[in-house]
């Protein structure tokens, strides 16, 4: 059930030059959140009237705990970096549809491909097909060294590759150079992609015509819960036409055939 | 309906409403979402996205961009068309919630597309009124152009009230050097309100492209940031001309509701608030009661009589 | 001037100016109490209060009235009169800070008040240029009236160019229907250049008294709220003429700043933001260096060049 | 020198219902403010543009610390009644011209007039003026019993006359009715007087002509500093015409005589 849930800041942590994991206590942990799905975080300042969507990086009913991993790129972020512990936060959600992992069985091989901000509903994702016994390995993607961050959290979950666009961090290259590289030869029952633009396109391609390959999109947002029309893709069923998926609630998680990126 | 809900109603032509808070168009779809977050019943009315003749996939993307209390949207009325709006979307809503007075937003590119739209989505056991879109700035044709000029306003709403059988209420724009004259103009065409304010124009440039954010270039300031100005123009509106307003633009709470009512508006519309917080506006129903006792307001429709001068 | 400077410079008819920042008229006095807070000598210019040919006192109080990330004012045009600020006023601000090249905005309400002001006030030695207010909203008679109808503006400044020996900015109003027009009306009048924009026009109320706060009942909306507008409106006028523009409306901070040298202005006013934090001059001045290298702006007569088409 | 000082958070008390004294560390503790001076306070979300202006009501030099004391009356001080210790303000001062109170010498008598929120310059006023040794005595106006803050903190510099508009704590009446009682038989050295505008009337038509009696104007400011016009009075001596003044530079203490209510 979507409600605006109240939480409160239990710690916020720097985990690499501007890239920050906030622990929000609340009952939203509880509402039955999908690997892949995101809220949408009221700024804590009325000048900003839009909210701003994020995967759910980490789920704990237990503790009715989430996490949050975010890089500050503008206006929006800045202010979320200084909220401390205590804090309360307006959190909308959950939204969107996650990942579909329900087909998987125990040994079934997946592949993961994150790069940058995208590496946070991966992360949960993760933690759900590890319970699934799944077998994961994992492509990551920096832009560079000093913001690698997660990497020994997806090392627990399987073989874990990281490449650096500048090289100054693991191997050096895109992501297609990775997947011909170290991926090429296998066989995946499910491939799941979340990053750049660029990335996304690329797995696209690179898995055209896979039953289970999904990648999760990104849009300029506004309402979350697609009463705005603001966050449509073309379909490519109909690249022209008036037929269009909202990323907000017909995504953010589409398979890799359906939309127009 | 309870003593305490009475103090909320108002009566406007064709809609005689519980209380006068609706959803804006553009801000709700066709009410299929919000409806599973709350009970549409509680709202005084609703005004779904905007029906053209034809499917419109709309404007390219980003359509919306942030600014300072607002936000810019130039989604470019996307919509599945008049055809399944009324096969579809309106049948939904009036089965699902069967106390809610539907608003439908009617837009076009010319004259005759309007008319087609208001003849087939304006008939009363389709919806209560009908909310002509003279004024949305985000497409290239039809729109705005209709909105600002005073011979054409009167002579499309002269042929919209015409054609349907409901009350027709004019959306005028604010992008005007003077919206009394509008106004005036309209209003010889017989309409049965009007509702104000659409979206006033606006951009915005990323630093880093040195182009504008949005693919249409403009789009529509809306949101707190133009209440102020919705506030006059509403005034000015009242001022020179009798017939009911829908007001709207940059209400966020119960006291700015009040404000618009006090401004001249009979009832009000919540437009961007609905993108911030999709409960907004039963949280503003329920908050009005007590916001009326903070400033000794006893009923909305004593606020209404003695703003107008009629003694209660 | 170091070459750290160097990359703030920019030209502008009768302003050769080491950065683009002047505080906007109404929003600095005459200069004497940001002169005590820091050396104005910093500044690109300075846009002091309207000048009228007699003293006037203003609208009655209360005179402002804040607005969701911004503010009403209907000041009215208070000041001194063109004969103190001629003769105390400018002499002052000169003698202390002689670096600085003075804006004087100059209003009236009818042709001849405007012109013997121009005439009186406009000369090389006293100031720099001239700012003609023809879209003050916040008085009775002349103000606005001229800056929304096309004849108007252009006799206006055609007689107001003539009476003065500096160069003449046409301050252009956001309340029109269309700025393409008046602008390119006024252009055949021959200024030196545009500023724009001038204040929106908005009202609030109380809730307590149900009456408007300002005693004027409407007043100038500026701040934040109005930035997607302006950036829109200085868009539009150098979309259709080539005149160099003093951009306003909104404007906060350094990233404002370019944000409306792309949408095309040549310098840019601080208007509302002085009131928020009277040191924001000095600011943004101080921070431009560095948000321009964030942006990959190696001079501001690059972005301009690079913005109108030329290869720099 | 007027800054705009970024003050800590010390405490805040609420002394009574919707009125907080808050206690403020940094540098404008020692930047000289007088008595009656004021500072325009940043309120901590950038939807509101305009400062609120306050009253100093004590200073502390060798703390480094001021205090103010306000009512909680629209949507600024709302948020100003939410910060905690170690949040940070931004406080535009020390504005506007104080008391003047050079001209006393010690035992000379005073009377302090003061209403509500108006209190508060008054109490710096008063602790200067015991400094110098000079007789008080006050009347302090409120609107009911649960309002009455700082009664004994007053009554610590002399006689204290305390009045509810309801009468529901003190002598029931209002500021004429108590001056007329308790305070006709003196001669004072100096008036003077804060409060809501009707005292202030009352005070300026009770003292008329004594050469030493001030009041502290309220108005709707904007600046601050006197650069947007917004805060002007009339003068008595022009009351229909151009002269002016402002109450934020050339006041907010005038002389009874001086400025047109
Ligand atoms: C479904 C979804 C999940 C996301 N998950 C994450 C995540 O887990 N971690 C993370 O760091 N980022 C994530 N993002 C991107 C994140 O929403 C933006 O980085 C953030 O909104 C930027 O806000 P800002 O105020 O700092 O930037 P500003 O540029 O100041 O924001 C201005 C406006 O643009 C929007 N905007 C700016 N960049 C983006 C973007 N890349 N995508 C969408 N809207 C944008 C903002 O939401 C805001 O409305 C996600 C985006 C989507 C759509
Ligand atoms: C020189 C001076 C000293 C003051 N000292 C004190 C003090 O020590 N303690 C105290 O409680 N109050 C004091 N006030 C009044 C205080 O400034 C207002 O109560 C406060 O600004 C209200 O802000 P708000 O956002 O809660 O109210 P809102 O009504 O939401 O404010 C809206 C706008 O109106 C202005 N405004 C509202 N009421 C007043 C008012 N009474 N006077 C001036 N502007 C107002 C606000 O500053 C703001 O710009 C003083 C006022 C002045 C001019
Ligand atoms: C995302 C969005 C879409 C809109 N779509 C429409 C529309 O289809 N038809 C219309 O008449 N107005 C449309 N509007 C304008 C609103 O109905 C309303 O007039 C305006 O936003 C001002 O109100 P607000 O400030 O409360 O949003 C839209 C506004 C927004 C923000
Ligand atoms: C308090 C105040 C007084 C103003 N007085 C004048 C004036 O005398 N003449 C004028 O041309 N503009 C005047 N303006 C308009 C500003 O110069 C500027 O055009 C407008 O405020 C938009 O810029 P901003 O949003 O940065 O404030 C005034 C604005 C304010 C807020
Ligand atoms: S963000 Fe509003 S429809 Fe998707
Ligand atoms: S508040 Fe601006 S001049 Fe006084």
């Amino acid at each position: 059930m979507i409600k605006d849930y109240t939480v409160t800041v239990e710690q916020q942590v720097e985990l690499a030059p501007t890239i920050f994991e906030l622990t929000l206590n609340g009952a939203i942990a509880t509402a039955g959140i999908t690997a892949g799905q995101f809220v949408n975080v009221k700024i804590p300042d009325d000048q900003y009237i839009l909210r701003r969507p994020f995967g759910v990086a980490e789920v704990n009913e237990t503790k009715a705990q989430i996490k949050l991993i975010y890089r500050v790129v503008g206006e929006g972020t800045e202010i979320m970096a200084k909220v401390q512990p205590d804090d309360q936060l307006k959190v909308l959600g959950p939204l969107g549809h996650g990942f579909p992992i329900d087909f998987l069985q125990p040994k079934d091989r997946v592949l993961i491909v994150g790069g940058g901000t995208g590496l946070p509903p991966l992360y949960e994702l993760g933690r759900r097909l590890q319970q699934k016994q799944v077998q994961m390995e994992m492509a990551l993607g920096f832009p560079t060294r000093e913001r690698v961050f997660y990497e020994h959290e997806f090392a627990a979950f399987g073989e874990t590759y990281v490449s650096t666009d500048d090289g100054t961090y693991g191997i050096q290259g895109t992501i297609i150079d990775l997947l011909n590289q170290k991926f090429k030869a296998h066989e995946y029952q499910a491939i799941y992609a979340c990053g750049p633009r660029g990335l996304e396109i690329a797995v696209s391609n690179y898995f055209a015509g896979h039953p289970n390959a999904y990648i999760s999109a990104e849009a300029r947002m506004a309402c979350g819960i697609g009463i705005c029309n603001a966050c449509v893709l073309h379909t490519k069923a109909d690249p022209n036409g008036p037929s269009e998926k909202k990323v907000c609630v017909d995504g953010p998680v589409f398979h890799i055939d359906e939309v127009l990126l | 309906m309870t003593n305490e809900n009475a103090r909320l109603n108002v009566d406007l032509p064709g809609l005689t409403l519980k209380n006068p808070i609706m959803p804006a168009s553009g801000c709700c779809g066709f009410g299929e979402e919000l409806g599973n977050l709350y009970d549409l019943n509680q709202l005084g009315a609703i005004m779904i996205k905007a029906a053209t003749s034809r499917p419109r996939f709309g404007n390219e993307t980003p359509r919306v961009s942030e600014t300072p209390s607002g936000m810019l949207n130039a989604i470019g009325l996307q919509n599945p068309g008049v055809d399944e709006i009324v096969a579809e979307k309106i049948p939904n809503l009036k089965a699902k919630f069967n106390q809610l007075p539907i608003i439908a937003n009617v837009a076009g590119s010319s004259e005759s597309d309007y008319v087609a739209v208001c003849r087939q989505i304006g008939q009363p056991e389709k919806i209560a009124a009908i909310e002509l879109n003279i004024s949305c700035p985000n497409v290239a044709h039809g729109g705005m152009e209709f909105g600002v000029d005073p011979e054409a306003a009167y002579s499309l709403t002269k042929a919209c009230v015409a054609a349907a059988n409901v009350p027709v209420y004019v959306k005028l724009s604010p992008n005007v050097t003077d919206i009394r004259e509008i106004a005036q103009a309209v209003a010889k065409a017989n309409p049965a309100g009007f509702t104000l304010i659409n979206t006033l124009v606006g951009m915005r440039f990323d630093l880093n492209t040195k182009q504008p954010i949005l693919a249409n270039r403009t789009g529509g300031l809306s949101g707190p940031a133009v209440l102020p100005v919705a506030l006059r123009l509403i005034n000015q509106v009242k001022s020179v001309c009798d017939l009911p307003i829908i007001g709207m633009g940059g209400v966020n709470c119960a006291k700015d509701v009040l404000e618009m009512m006090i401004a001249g508006a009979d009832a009000v519309a919540i437009g961007t608030a609905n993108l911030t917080d999709p409960f907004v506006c039963p949280k503003i129903i329920a908050d009005l009661p007590n916001v009326m006792d903070q400033y000794h307001i006893t009923s909305l429709k004593d606020l209404i009589a003695q703003r107008n001068g009629v003694s209660v």
